[in-house]
């Protein structure tokens, strides 16, 4: 059952007009961006070397992890033919003084499930290509997000993390031995990466009085009517949709968010690029 | 079942059903189908069946979830064991989980919750039988069941999926275009207040499909809380006038 | 843990008085019928397509739906050459204010397990029958109880679903394949019914004040000691008992109940043999 | 597990363990056995074992749950893991809430709730072995429990189970019997007052049957609660001259 | 998580004060023993015939059944040649007012988790001699504890239960048919026994003020600050620690609690013993 | 994964990773590295990492636990689902619930809780990478933590493993020597108090074994609460002049 959330941040009124007038003049709270531009973002591979493969992102004080993790199993009954990907999201309470011990909640089911969709709709993650044995043995790769500090807008960090970590994965060594069976060593990582067909970010927009902001923060959020979650592939494809909150929207506010957007996927795509090139210099807090 | 070789789109342009890409499937409504809930609806889609009833206002158990200057919404969204192909087992799936807030916050914007403060409203949807657009179809007979339990809305929602099938893009999709095809978007909303209140987009499009999506699915969420309109005037014979 | 019942519907005192009074009279507070027949019963078939069999029984202002679904599973390690018979029900949050969501309570677990016993153990499904490879593949048939509306009796009109929903359940397409396994079309249903060898109902007799009274409706459920439920056969053997609430019987009530159970049960009998039957006009209303 | 070819019923009449069809298992009861419980029983009818105990009248942790004009029950049938044949897991099975919800209806008649509004009254059961006739010997000893801990009843119960194996009505039929027969007929009351508390069916029987095995089944709980009074008097040491 | 107990027994503080006083002066509240001595143990042996092993074990008023139960089943992967051993405590309501119906909490997982680490990290069973088909069919064993009575020192009571019982235990009857599969009877129990190498008991010792105590009973514990859990075995090995309880302890005092563990330990070891050897003449009350 | 033919002790005498017996693996610790916690640290033992929050004094939701005359501590152990070589399921397993009261019943005594009546203090553990010494490293990281949130302790805490690997007594063992090992006993104490707060043993050790390895670990706690003062000093600049 899904329930009108009853436990919220409780946020000024004077400090939600703040918000709200300076947005109708273009500019943000945090006194640094405009309504379009993303916080810094900075995506950071390899961080638990146990995992397959693993993302830091830090966008502004938000953080998510994301670790991948793959093992050998059985393929769904009705795609005998692919591999198996699954997303869970875990919002552990030391992130935020909202979030409580216990099974993920409704947020957080909704949110892997998003990334879950935009991955596996355009086939992000070629899935065919992870079969050891049609109908019988394939990979299962678990992508696991975890949320280590909360200040909003956890779908575009853990969609970016959750595609970091899957650039960064390399498949573990395995051999299949004479009964059939297939065992995997853990410990012992390949040169292979998982067969990445697209990469996928989203983009949330935030509909904050009459006003519209991509990635809000936490005090934005909490101030907001309605988020709307655009899915976006290097090509400018939309590949998932999901508004999110108690709010509703105008035709046009859909699509004047699509245009925000599109005009700030490329800020994520960078970040994800910037990680994958370790040429660069790394920028530092 | 994965049925192989079937045609989505026939070559005189029509549906697997017979449908063009623009025709709703035969739509039923009934209101006031429960005697025991203060407001109930049956919604069929096709073979598409939802159950919705009203509760409310009223006090939970739970009284520390109440809130000090509105009702608060409670919606469940339920499918039946035996409403898919394979059994469903009862326990709530993610899937459930995430519509029934999907679901919520296509109610939350047209309730006038701020009537009832310290109350729950609840909004219990069954799923009798799955054939594609569950949740739209929820969202419609919760719309019903809100107006047959006398709750004050600002508006009628209603809600439908459009779908991209063989790349056109169909209106109200079924099991088998939902599954077969390329992508499945639901839509719902109050056309008399031009409120979009749940939007989904599971698949690709590009954006020119995704506006023509949009007006497909607002044109027939148009048509959609007319047809609420009119049961819920035979219903309660208000102007008087109605067929 | 059992707990004595707190949130009780609360009947008035002079309500609860009238019920009494008329019953001692021969009469029902319903207005419409004495204390040893029904509620006005009818059954429909067919009523969820997608289900091997389904069925809606309204009995009085309570509507209660079954569902049965097979699939293809292992028999019990006790039972090689027996097909699985399940029932299991819902007391969904619509039917009552008295329910809420969650998993089966006591009550629905009572009421499930009293339909179960009183169909298996008389043997009313011939699971014998039900065996494709002894001890490896059976049929697994699951009846799905979903209590819709709820004013009194779910027991008589659960079972009554129950019965139907197995008349008119139809085996679904199947077939064996080169590996052994046995693949089912859920979306073919084939001409070939359940192997049934019994119908069974139940006839629930309350005791309110001194007096009985078969198919109690919710209010004078609620006023009422104890319930005992006969399940009986076409050729009125006892096929299962339940005694049922927080009273307690003398001997000769337990008697006198058996009695208007017999006496009753033709009434479920004949709604069934007329759903079955669709020759008949179709009474509506 | 099954065991092939068992004669229920020998050539000579008797049953497979020796005893005659009116036969009782041995009997023992014991009572205050544990030191924190206010009152306690251990009750075996043959190798069926089962301890009872009662805390109360106190006030439990949830108190949403107290009535303003009577004690509730709480109940709860449990077997313990190493009770049965296969390992029984100790998460509470679908069977162990019926028989909880059985238990607590076949006490509730009994107990003078009235007298402690506002509170609780626990009754934990725990089957040690099992061997047929758990929730009958259940009954029994949580009569015996309750009345070591003082709770003020009307009357004491017992209980205990007939079943109908190869034809012929049995007392106090064992887990082979009970396996491999037609019918289990468990039925608990207080004769003291006349009254059958408790009362289920698992099989098939005729109506004259039902009213044979009735009998069996009332003459025997005379005894068996004659025997309570004895183990009550022996303990407390009422009207003093008991053996 | 894991919470600070916060509904616990209240000792008066009068009270407290003379389990301390007397405890100073080398004596107990029962007025029976010294810190040095545990209580009136005794051990008895088969008390559930149906279970491949049982013990009952009654430590003072502390009552403790064991029962060991075995079947046929797969091993873990990573130990494909022995057999499984697992401990299941039940804290069961009628046990202690404290204790409420409902899955394990942290005191009963910490209890098995104690019991089963001391019997699995010195060998105590000899898991390798429970292999039926390397890899895939061996024996599993069941411990289930079940607190009846608690009047303290849980740990104590339960590890002399689980060592009875296997000590009682049992193979049941097995055998292997031509599909491969493993037959058990659990009804007809052979005469071999469980392949034990080692008799593992615990001492509990208790700082209550500035004094160690064995054996603490239930008000002792109540005002105890720590309990420490020497597991030992016969020839004086440890074999396991738990400290347990919100105080700490000093080094001394850990060394010291050592010595008392040792003093102590044969105690039980002989309580074991005696139930082994039924020529005794069984000690009673 | 099992790792066949590793030689836990060389030839020459050091372990498989090259260090002493006697030697800590690399340490890294880091204050402050959450937002939203009132306190954090991130603490690093070799490979093992993990990360700890402290959230309080606060008023949880549920209030019934709450004491009188104290602050309650609630203390979550948990392991990120990545952090294993096996993915680890979210949900809490019997060892992390045995592992959060042992942690916790580790900080209880050096936490001032008398200061904050009718409020709980929660403290957050999260494994982000294990490769042994999980519990003792989640200890260091919470008493770090703590003294970031400004929660008054009696003294700061450490933990450290000691193991015995082919008879040799080991420091800060690995998993490795863990998982291949003969004994496994994490130690964590207050230095300043000399008290300590947590002590187990997974293993076999003799008296003296014992002994030794209890002295090797409070030489090696000393070291690591020395190290986490340094980190305070230098976050916090205590006394001005730590480099």
């Amino acid at each position: 059952m899904s329930v009108t959330p009853f436990r919220l941040p409780v946020v000024a009124s004077l400090r939600k007009e703040a918000i709200e007038e300076l947005l109708a003049r273009g500019l943000r709270i945090d006194g640094v961006r405009d309504p379009f531009t993303p916080r810094n973002v900075r995506v950071e591979l390899g961080v638990v070397e146990k995992a397959e493969g693993s993302a830091l992102v830090k966008l502004g004080n938000t953080q998510v992890m994301a670790g991948v993790k793959m093992d050998v199993g059985a393929p769904f009954r009705d795609t005998p033919d692919q591999g198996v990907l699954t997303v869970h999201a875990e919002f552990v309470p030391l992130a935020s003084p909202l979030f409580e011990p216990g099974p993920p909640d409704e947020n957080a089911i909704e949110l892997a499930r998003v990334v879950d969709r935009s991955l596996r709709e355009v086939g992000a993650v070629d899935l065919g290509q992870l079969v050891i044995r049609p109908g019988d043995k394939v990979w299962v790769v678990w992508i696991d997000l975890y949320i280590l500090d909360h200040d909003g807008n956890l779908f575009d960090a853990s969609m970016l993390a959750a595609m970091a970590a899957l650039l960064d994965a390399r498949m573990p060594y395995y051999e299949e031995i004479e009964t059939g069976d297939v065992i995997v060593d853990h410990g012992v990582k390949t040169e292979e990466k998982l067969p990445i067909r697209h990469r996928v970010v989203t983009v949330t927009v935030a509909k904050i009085g009459r006003n519209l902001a991509v990635d809000p923060n936490f005090e934005e959020e909490s101030v907001s009517d309605v988020r709307l979650v655009y899915a976006l592939d290097e090509s400018g494809r939309i590949v998932g949709i999901q508004k999110s909150g108690e709010g509703a929207l105008k035709r046009e506010e859909v699509l004047r968010a699509l245009e925000m957007a599109k005009r700030a996927a490329p800020v994520y795509f960078k970040a994800l690029e910037e990680a994958l090139t370790p040429a660069g210099p790394g920028a530092s807090g | 079942m994965k049925v192989e070789g079937v045609k989505l789109i026939r070559e005189d342009g029509l549906r697997h059903d017979g449908r063009r890409p623009e025709d709703l499937r035969p739509i039923r409504m009934e209101v006031g189908v429960l005697s025991n809930a203060d407001g109930s609806a049956l919604v069929e889609f096709g073979r598409t069946r939802v159950l919705a009833a009203v509760y409310g206002p009223r006090e939970p158990p739970q009284k520390f979830m109440l809130l000090p200057d509105r009702a608060i919404l409670r919606v469940r969204y339920h499918m039946a064991p035996f409403s898919t192909s394979d059994r469903k087992s009862p326990a709530p799936s993610r899937r459930e989980i995430e519509l029934s807030k999907v679901i919520r916050e296509a109610l939350e914007p047209i309730v006038l919750t701020k009537q009832f403060p310290r109350t729950a409203i609840d909004v219990f949807i069954e799923v009798l039988q799955a054939d594609g657009g569950t949740r739209t179809t929820g969202v419609t007979a919760a719309s019903l069941a809100l107006a047959d339990a006398g709750i004050p809305m600002k508006a009628l929602v209603g809600g439908v999926a459009v779908g991209k099938v063989e790349g056109v893009l169909v209106l109200d999709i079924d099991e088998v275009e939902d599954s077969m095809g390329e992508a499945d978007m639901p839509v719902a909303g109050a056309p008399d207040l031009g409120l979009i209140t749940l939007l989904q987009l599971n698949g690709v499009m590009t954006e020119e499909e995704f506006q023509k999506a949009l007006d497909m699915a607002w044109d027939a969420i148009r048509r959609i809380v007319d047809m609420e309109k009119e049961v819920l005037r035979w219903k309660y014979n208000v102007g008087g006038d109605s067929k």
